[in-house]
């Protein structure tokens, strides 16, 4: 159904009034900047909030049916939503694995059973979805999942442990993959999908403290974890292909993802506004030329991968490595932006020595907590070194 | 506060299109490496037969009006075709001739017509523009009589033995000015060819003393077309960088697949991969700054947009041409050392690409100026 | 013409060789990594025992004069001492009380023996600079009052929380001057601790109003004094730098040779293997300039040559470190990005090294200054 | 045996009045400056006449043997006298196969029949040495040789082709690693070690055309090539202990070279002092700060270099990773140099785009070529890349 213009407008004014009106001031503790930030119990209530008032007001899921707490409409409300999320920098909506990841795919393969038992309850926020996929010593080698599931009457018995398990510790459901079978003879027919309870005895989740000093990943810990055997998903040996389509959600390859703000981008012009109140030699910072020349550099990359993402519009001028461009924008991207975040924190002078608790830090210590988080994503969904592998054999052919 | 990325546009028309697919189907069919081997050797480095092809496809007048026998596109629709022949390493005195007409369009009226119709026929013609080696100066040294007559000479004219037609920068008493002087001005031994690091390229210095220009340009507009000639050269020697750039990786490519050395592919050694996958991101990012600056170049006196965009397509396409040609040559290891391989071609086209109408470090401290103040 | 290379000599002393070992065994055994991630848990960020115990084997004094009770052996014996500590992450007051010292010897006459008396003892001294975040600025905000008096406040003291006695940089009718002041002169919550991104240091902003000093240190002496003591800073802050680098190198080699991905120790990947080829070159790199710079400073007046060395290798060994740290939590996959991985501790001594005294920009141009007009 | 300081430095006055007198001035053509890049007859000639003077001189293989045609002296003589070669800008020594590798070789290892044969004549430069070691197709892989030598009678007949052989079409020797056994069970176990003659039949050079445009290089095809059998070195077989002990003298690891005067070193003095008059933005380069700073950082790493060299002589403060300088500095210096050099080629505004036989380049295009003509190193010997496995490998123990 093509929305006409004239709609689409009015609602985009709607929605900023609305905007202007609920979103939230600054509640006076940081908050995170994207969902794997989530560290205190303080941070988690506002934003679970937050999301139900968006929810309430019908910002959320808009594309989702209405059965299911959804509103129903084209997805290019939602579209326009989140545009005017960022626009008026509201504060994340949080619980990004129910609604980026468990909900479009259950949307797409759920049963309807499992439709009316998650999926409003994930856009209200009343209950919050982690991920267990990664394990320790594996990485990202999911294939080599280590979990064990064995089927006990009505119930799997769980044991195994998952890692970088984001929200683990407040989670009500985890979608668990799980090894069922492990003599099959490819490793991965042996793996299952389940959308596992997390308040049952024998999980325990201990947060991890990050090289920021915050919290917002955890250790789970299975142990005789016993939980419904209908949270299997599909059947036993599934679970691998079911896995790789919810790495499409994650990695924005299908739809359906009931909103994208789920996190605060920093771009380059926080960068450059930033540091203009420093100086450097008593003069601004920005007369200094090795200072100028660096931040030229960082804004040439930053127009060079907005200039991308507007040329993968454009086949005409994609047609040589057609894969290119989307395949190589994590690495790029990623890359850019730590080398930008660090420069935010070097450029300070002495300031640069100072972290998020000083009264004196600028901005709370933002740039220096930026350059750090940022190797989340340097490093999670596959490191910049493992990224550089893959543009190198599926974009230009060369040998693995 | 505007934002500092400002203007991102990226448009590419049909016309484009066609020109690209058409200069590459006939750049691939024309001008084949052992053809361009060929013409390396030769005294004028392309072949006259070549030229009037090009001339017949209409590539001479791409960017010139209607009202002359032109396309009417406009520059932005001439990248594609630089790019194309970047990727063939062909030279030929098309950029000479594109930027010629650019600045007698630009600063000329309509009394240039006829000038222009020549051009647009395929008519060589150049721009004699520096004084010296630094691309930074002003470049007004040579002096144009209030008679027309020339006393000086200009370094590194493109296409010099070559051009009908020069567009000399100078100035008339002590203004910017620029002279049409033809080439049968010229006296004996007026010009002295150049030895270029780019093999592909023919440059000349020229001495211009005693020549009379049959029209001399001066007034207002001199200025803003001298700074839309350096600012579309730069253009265009990034298209052309570009294209070269691609056909590079693709020649290192070819390596990486085919070479071993203790026995395995060398292309599966992370020393070598991954400073190819950065040589492609850096053919991405040129590719999009070339279309970006493109999309900004209209045919008016280039806005502060499109000389952001044009510089920065310099900036990243001319470093990256010549980061390219150098990993070329290390990474065909003892066959890069040779004339005959390709990577020779290429590192000299690196250091062609750096230099010309500025390198990085000259267009990096006007765009600190432009973005940061 | 002299070389741009200018002075190149490296001496290491018998004495310096002493110093190192000794220093190497000392912090091998009494501050293992557990031990420091207790102290930065701690309030001051070490042990008063431990202090007591360097201390003791007079690391206090060792650039101090015989006549003071110190070793005599001047700054650059200071110099492994210091190395060896960056090794082991471990603070505590050295770099500060040693800086202190230094700046009372240079800009203070005799009548200073005193001071330096109990500073070689072991009473922890710390310099007062910073008006402000800019290492470039003219750091003189604070008033001395002819009376001794001060006025005014500085930032990131160090070990401001356990120093007895202040060396304080400011101005007293107009010119430089230093006061020195006794830690009983603060009131109370005259001292804001900072919460500091290297987990080892300890600073603090300091308000000196209406302490009043025991002595002010005036006259020509003052400039050239504090001239040394930015210097010194910067070279001793690069020797600290030098030996976390090299520390936090091991770290990642035995995560190398012992951390599996894909089947394989991630070790034999070259996409790690030669990043940290390029750390240990820049080990090396940071050392040779650390050493040389220790050939070089005198007692006296810090010569030309002096200057250059100590500002190369505080140019050197930050960024190094700062590299290494940043690559050493990449490296190191998910559990780099932990807290309780000890390249959190690298990353953020990494961010440290770079900016005290100044980062590599800072004194690139002035060593541009120095090695180009 | 000690020399006095005195006798050393009355030396050291004697040689510099020599050099005042004998160094050749500017022949008006383009020297090499490495004996890498002997590509013209007219370069050969006025080389070997140079060194025929030098050595007439007694200033050449000071330190071999007298019987052999050297001095009989004390190596710190010829220190000495490579030393004033360089200060007076001499023209390179350019026989250094013979010179370097060969002569020290079989004075450590050779019958006197073989010292009496070829020593003296690599001296005096009548007879010109080349090397046989790599072949197309396995570049710095030697155990992989495969050029073949099968003995026949008083002859082996050679078979083959040998790539990169500098002097190769003006040598009268080669020291050629050929495969005698093919059959071997350890492939280095079949290699053999000649002192082939070139002027036979069979023996074919084709120069090489080099990136910079000049010659310097040759590929040498062996057709049923037939030497003397007397030309084997040691016995069949022991080709690759050979070969690694030449390599040793090639990478200066042992000594006994009758000279280390064989390339011209390019230094940081000859960058800064050579731009300075060069123009940017209508003042002097050196004014532009981003021309500083790079500056600055290449001096910077001159200095390191030369403080490395230094270092490698205190033990103490190279106790942690005591092979590290050593095994370091091909990659480093090497590297450094073709930075340099290119800064040189990059920073000469539109002059850059001249080469060398453009009457208006800058010193003949000097940078230019230097820069070019440094991929041989940084590729020769063990390119950069595997230089920096050996550094990984043999200094840090990294996993192969």
């Amino acid at each position: 159904m093509a929305e006409s213009k004239e709609a689409l407008k009015k609602f985009k004014t709607d929605v900023a009034a609305w905007m202007k009106e609920n979103v939230p001031a600054d509640p006076g503790f940081l908050l995170p900047l994207s969902f794997l930030e989530v560290g205190t119990e303080q941070q988690l209530d506002f934003l679970r909030a937050w999301q139900h008032k968006l929810w309430s007001a019908g910002f959320l899921g808009m594309h989702w049916p209405s059965e299911y707490g959804g509103q129903g409409a084209d997805p290019a409300y939602q579209g326009i939503v989140d545009r005017e999320l960022g626009r008026f920098n509201a504060p994340i909506i949080f619980n990004t694995i129910g609604l980026g990841w468990t909900g479009p795919l259950l949307l797409e393969m759920g049963t309807d059973a499992e439709k009316a038992k998650y999926l409003k309850h994930i856009l209200s926020a009343d209950e919050i979805w982690c991920q267990g996929f990664s394990e320790p010593d594996h990485g990202s080698d999911l294939g080599a999942v280590q979990t064990r599931a064995v089927r006990d009457g009505d119930e799997y018995v769980i044991n195994g442990s998952k890692i970088w398990t984001t929200l683990g510790n407040y989670a009500d459901h985890m979608i668990l993959l799980a090894r069922t079978d492990p003599t099959a003879q490819r490793k991965y027919d042996g793996l299952s999908f389940f959308l596992s309870p997390m308040k049952v005895p024998g999980v325990d989740a201990v947060p991890i403290r990050k090289v920021t000093g915050e919290y917002g990943f955890n250790q789970v810990f299975f142990t005789d974890t016993r939980i419904p055997a209908e949270t299997l998903m599909l059947g036993e040996g599934q679970g691998w292909g079911v896995a790789m389509k919810t790495l499409e959600y994650e990695r924005g390859v299908s739809a359906g993802q009931a909103t994208g703000h789920w996190m605060v981008s920093i771009e380059i012009d926080d960068l450059i506004d930033d540091l203009r109140g420093f100086e450097r030699d008593g003069a601004p910072l920005f007369e200094d030329p090795a200072v100028r020349d660096q931040a030229v550099g960082l804004i040439m990359e930053a127009k060079a991968l907005s200039l991308s993402a507007r040329r993968m519009g454009l086949p005409a001028l994609t047609s040589d490595f057609p894969m290119g461009l989307p395949l190589s924008s994590k690495y790029r991207g990623t890359e850019w932006a730590r080398r930008m975040k660090l420069f935010g924190a070097a450029m300070q002078g002495a300031r640069s020595a100072l972290y998020i608790e000083d009264d004196d830090a600028h901005r709370g210590g933002f740039w220096q907590r930026a350059y750090f988080s940022n190797f989340g994503a340097t490093i999670g969904g596959g490191t910049s070194q493992v990224q550089a592998n893959i543009i190198a054999e599926h974009v230009l052919g060369l040998p693995k | 506060m505007a934002s500092v990325l400002g203007n991102v546009s990226l448009k590419f028309s049909e016309e484009q299109g066609m020109l690209m697919d058409v200069a590459r189907g006939f750049l691939k069919d024309k001008a084949p490496t052992d053809k361009i081997r060929e013409f390396l050797e030769s005294e004028r480095g392309y072949e006259p037969a070549l030229w009037q092809e090009m001339v017949d496809l209409g590539w001479a007048g791409i960017a010139l009006p209607d009202s002359v026998g032109g396309a009417g596109l406009g520059i932005g629709a001439v990248v594609p075709v630089i790019e194309a022949m970047g990727h063939a390493l062909l030279g030929t005195p098309l950029i000479d001739t594109t930027l010629a007409g650019q600045l007698i369009l630009r600063a000329g009226g309509s009394e240039q017509e006829a000038q222009l119709e020549e051009v647009a026929a395929g008519r060589v013609a150049t721009v004699a523009y520096l004084d010296g080696a630094d691309w930074g100066a002003d470049n007004g040294a040579l002096n144009i009589g209030a008679d027309g007559t020339l006393d000086g000479h200009k370094c590194l004219v493109g296409s010099a033995g070559e051009a009908q037609l020069f567009v000399v920068v100078g100035q008339q008493a002590g203004e910017p000015a620029i002279a049409l002087v033809d080439a049968s001005q010229l006296g004996a031994g007026a010009i002295t060819p150049n030895t270029l690091i780019d093999l592909t390229k023919r440059t000349a210095r020229v001495d211009f003393s005693g020549a009379v220009a049959h029209s001399v340009l001066s007034g207002d507009r001199v200025s803003a077309a001298l700074r839309d000639y350096r600012l579309l050269g730069a253009l265009l020697t990034a298209a052309e960088a570009a294209g070269s750039t691609a056909r590079c990786l693709e020649v290192i490519i070819d390596y990486l697949k085919t070479r071993k050395q203790f026995g395995k592919l060398i292309g599966s050694y992370q020393a070598l991969k991954h400073p190819t996958v950065d040589i492609y991101c850096g053919v991405e990012d040129a590719r999009s700054f070339c279309y970006h600056a493109a999309s900004l170049v209209e045919t008016t006196a280039l806005s502060q947009d499109a000389e952001i965009a044009c510089r920065m397509a310099k900036a990243y396409a001319g470093e990256g041409m010549a980061q390219a040609g150098d990993r070329a040559v290390q990474f065909h290891g003892g066959i890069g050392f040779t004339w005959d391989c390709d990577s020779t071609l290429f590192i000299r086209r690196g250091q062609w690409s750096r230099q010309v109408f500025g390198d990085a470090i000259h267009h990096r401290k006007r765009l600190a100026t432009l973005l940061l103040e």
